[in-house]
């Protein structure tokens, strides 16, 4: 069995779900799921901005790279588990145009990326109480805002494609 | 001139027709609205959790006040910027909209709720600055934050669902 | 064979390379390639005209190695980034290039060279003044295999 | 005689032919243009950054800047003679290139910014020599200086592709 025809089952089977049928088959579940995203999306990428700006020295330099990363870790993490459960539900009501979406696709891989940067290499140095050189904080930060822009660019792209 | 005159005006001006007809205008102001929308509601949710007395416990709240506040006065000019442009698009369908009016109102009250904050709870800020205990008042103006940009991102979506096809 | 079956039954699933699905893609990231070159390339310019003696002659050259070697590792960094993606565009036409495999050759010679040889070199001597000796011939030897890396790398594209 | 008239004639002259034609002149120019960027915008590059302390902090600012003037100046030398060199190669089609022009425009700029630069702040520069961070119009010299390198490039890069 192809991994394409695993996610092609995979897609039929969020589509025929209890929950794909509710959110496709009632005029607000979707919009109001939709809210849930786009309010986890601004805790996410404003708690993400803000790290990235102490990281690179720009901004917040009256505190602690380590004392901002432990204050926002809950927050990512909740607001990412809030994302990842509404985008799932807002994918499931049309999962089958999702399969054939080529920007929805880019967008999973920018964001397996995004996901796999964040909770390891970001978190590493951004937890550490060591400072690191400046080169290294500016490289990591701009990867790691990169990143995130292109999930975000790729999910803006997925009404367009 | 009413208003409905000042729209039809707003509509058939120049810039009004290029926002409108332009293939990258809108979608661009449009990601710089939202994009800026994530730096304010994330900074604005860490701000409100101080005042509640959930983050930031160690930090004086007054310190925080000061750090994020520039970052919410520069983010929302560029949310009001953006979002005019993208009104002027479309001036005389979004005013028809019962959300934008809703959105608007709500815009307007969070203004007030950072004002009243700003006159009252925080000219006693002293008193409870280290603690992460924060007064009554302090709670009020954190929640009727969050709940006001919550509906103000509520309404704007609904906006896009709202307008009547063209 | 497993790891071919598995990397078949995967290639399905992902999307195209954005760098073979946009045109824009590659000058892009070229453009940051060179950016990393000139930081990577710099540097050690920088630390072998001082082991040559050419500038900064007052400075000794473990502090000097010391403050440039983030600006070098930052630089690997980026290539180690932006040049393979680049090669991911199209292994198999590159593969077959011959400038690219005599930049991967000097590339590792290089990158060998500047950890073993120019790292004994820059470790002593702490004062500015004593003769640099081998170190001379040496930092010609490297400058000699970064140009040699430059230029298969500029033969690539045909220029 | 207007410059597009002026360009017409240089494109004519047997020496631009040469370069254009020829199958050696014009990568040889090329490379070395490239290989000098390559070899020498570390120096540009390190020695802004010195300005705004991200660099080399413990060495004094005028040894970075003074040690490294020499080579700059050769490099930069080196630059507009290739770099003319290649424009008389092919003068019509630079003389329409907007980028072409956007980017010696922005090499005005730099001059401009290390002139004032050196007939400024670097006067006082016993003053701020040993410090970690330089004053702010020094930092300031450095930001830009830095910034319009990055937009040279970027606009020699995009040169070929208008």
């Amino acid at each position: 069995m192809s991994i394409p025809s695993l996610l092609m089952s995979f897609c039929q089977w969020a589509d025929s779900s209890w929950f794909g049928h509710g959110v496709r088959d009632s005029i607000w579940l979707f919009p109001l799921i939709e809210i849930f995203h786009l309010l986890g999306l601004g805790i996410l990428g404003g708690t993400i901005l803000m790290l990235n700006l102490r990281l690179m020295g720009v901004a917040f330099r009256g505190d602690q790279l380590p004392a901002i990363a432990k204050e926002v870790r809950w927050w990512m993490i909740g607001s990412t588990i809030l994302m990842l459960v509404s985008g799932f539900l807002l994918f499931s009501s049309e999962a089958m145009k999702m399969y054939g979406n080529e920007a929805f696709r880019y967008k999973m891989v920018f964001l397996a990326f995004a996901l796999l940067f964040t909770f390891t290499i970001h978190r590493w140095v951004t937890a550490s109480d060591r400072t690191m050189a400046w080169p290294w904080r500016w490289l990591v930060a701009l990867l790691s805002l990169g990143i995130w822009a292109c999930v975000g660019l790729a999910g803006r792209a997925i009404g367009y494609v | 001139m009413s208003i409905a005159h000042f729209l039809q005006w707003l509509h058939d001006t120049q810039f009004s027709i290029y926002m409108r007809e332009s293939l990258y205008a809108e979608p661009i102001v449009e990601t710089m609205h939202v994009l800026t929308l994530t730096l304010f509601i994330g900074f604005s949710v860490m701000l409100d959790m101080r005042l509640l007395g959930v983050a930031w416990r160690q930090k004086s709240a007054s310190a925080v006040l000061k750090q994020l506040n520039p970052w919410l006065g520069v983010g929302f000019v560029i949310l009001s910027i953006t979002g005019i442009l993208l009104f002027i698009g479309d001036p005389v369908r979004f005013y028809a909209t019962f959300f934008f009016k809703a959105k608007m109102i709500m815009v307007v009250l969070a203004g007030l709720n950072v004002l009243v904050f700003n006159k009252t709870v925080r000219t006693r800020v002293a008193e409870w600055d280290l603690s992460p205990q924060t007064p009554r008042g302090a709670k009020i103006a954190a929640i009727a934050g969050l709940v006001l940009w919550a509906l103000i991102v509520a309404f704007g979506r609904a906006i896009a669902y709202a307008l009547p096809p063209p | 064979m497993i790891v071919l079956t598995l990397l078949q039954a995967v290639s399905g699933a992902i999307p195209k390379n954005p760098i073979a699905r946009w045109e824009w893609v590659f000058p892009v990231v070229e453009t940051l390639h060179i950016f990393g070159f000139t930081m990577l390339v710099g540097a050690v310019t920088i630390l072998d005209l001082r082991l040559l003696g050419a500038t900064l002659r007052r400075i000794p050259i473990p502090q000097l190695a010391k403050d440039l070697s983030p600006w070098i590792w930052a630089g690997i960094v980026v290539q180690f980034i932006t040049g393979p993606y680049l090669f991911s565009g199209d292994p198999h036409e590159y593969i077959q290039i011959a400038a690219f495999r005599n930049k991967m050759l000097f590339l590792l010679l290089a990158l060998i060279y500047h950890f073993t040889v120019i790292r004994k070199a820059v470790a002593a001597p702490a004062d500015a003044s004593a003769p640099l000796g081998w170190r001379r011939p040496a930092a010609f030897v490297s400058l000699g295999l970064w140009f040699c890396v430059l230029l298969s790398g500029m033969w690539i594209g045909n220029l | 005689m207007s410059p597009a008239n002026f360009c017409d004639w240089l494109s004519k002259t047997s020496f631009s032919i040469w370069l254009r034609e020829a199958p050696y002149p014009f990568p040889v120019l090329l490379i070395i243009h490239l290989l000098t960027i390559a070899f020498f915008g570390g120096m540009v590059l390190l020695g802004d950054l010195r300005l705004l302390g991200r660099a080399m902090q413990d060495i004094p600012v005028s040894q970075v800047l003074g040690q490294f003037r020499p080579w700059k100046w050769t490099a930069f030398g080196i630059l507009v003679v290739t770099g003319v060199l290649l424009s008389i190669s092919d003068p019509v089609e630079y003389c329409g290139n907007i980028m072409f022009w956007i980017s010696l425009l922005l090499l005005l700029l730099v001059g401009v910014n290390a002139l004032a630069f050196r007939l400024g702040v670097y006067r006082s520069i016993a003053e701020w020599d040993q410090a970690e961070i330089a004053p702010p119009r020094a930092r300031m010299a450095g930001r830009i200086s830095l910034g319009l390198w990055i937009l040279v490039v970027l606009a020699g890069r995009a040169t070929a592709f208008f």
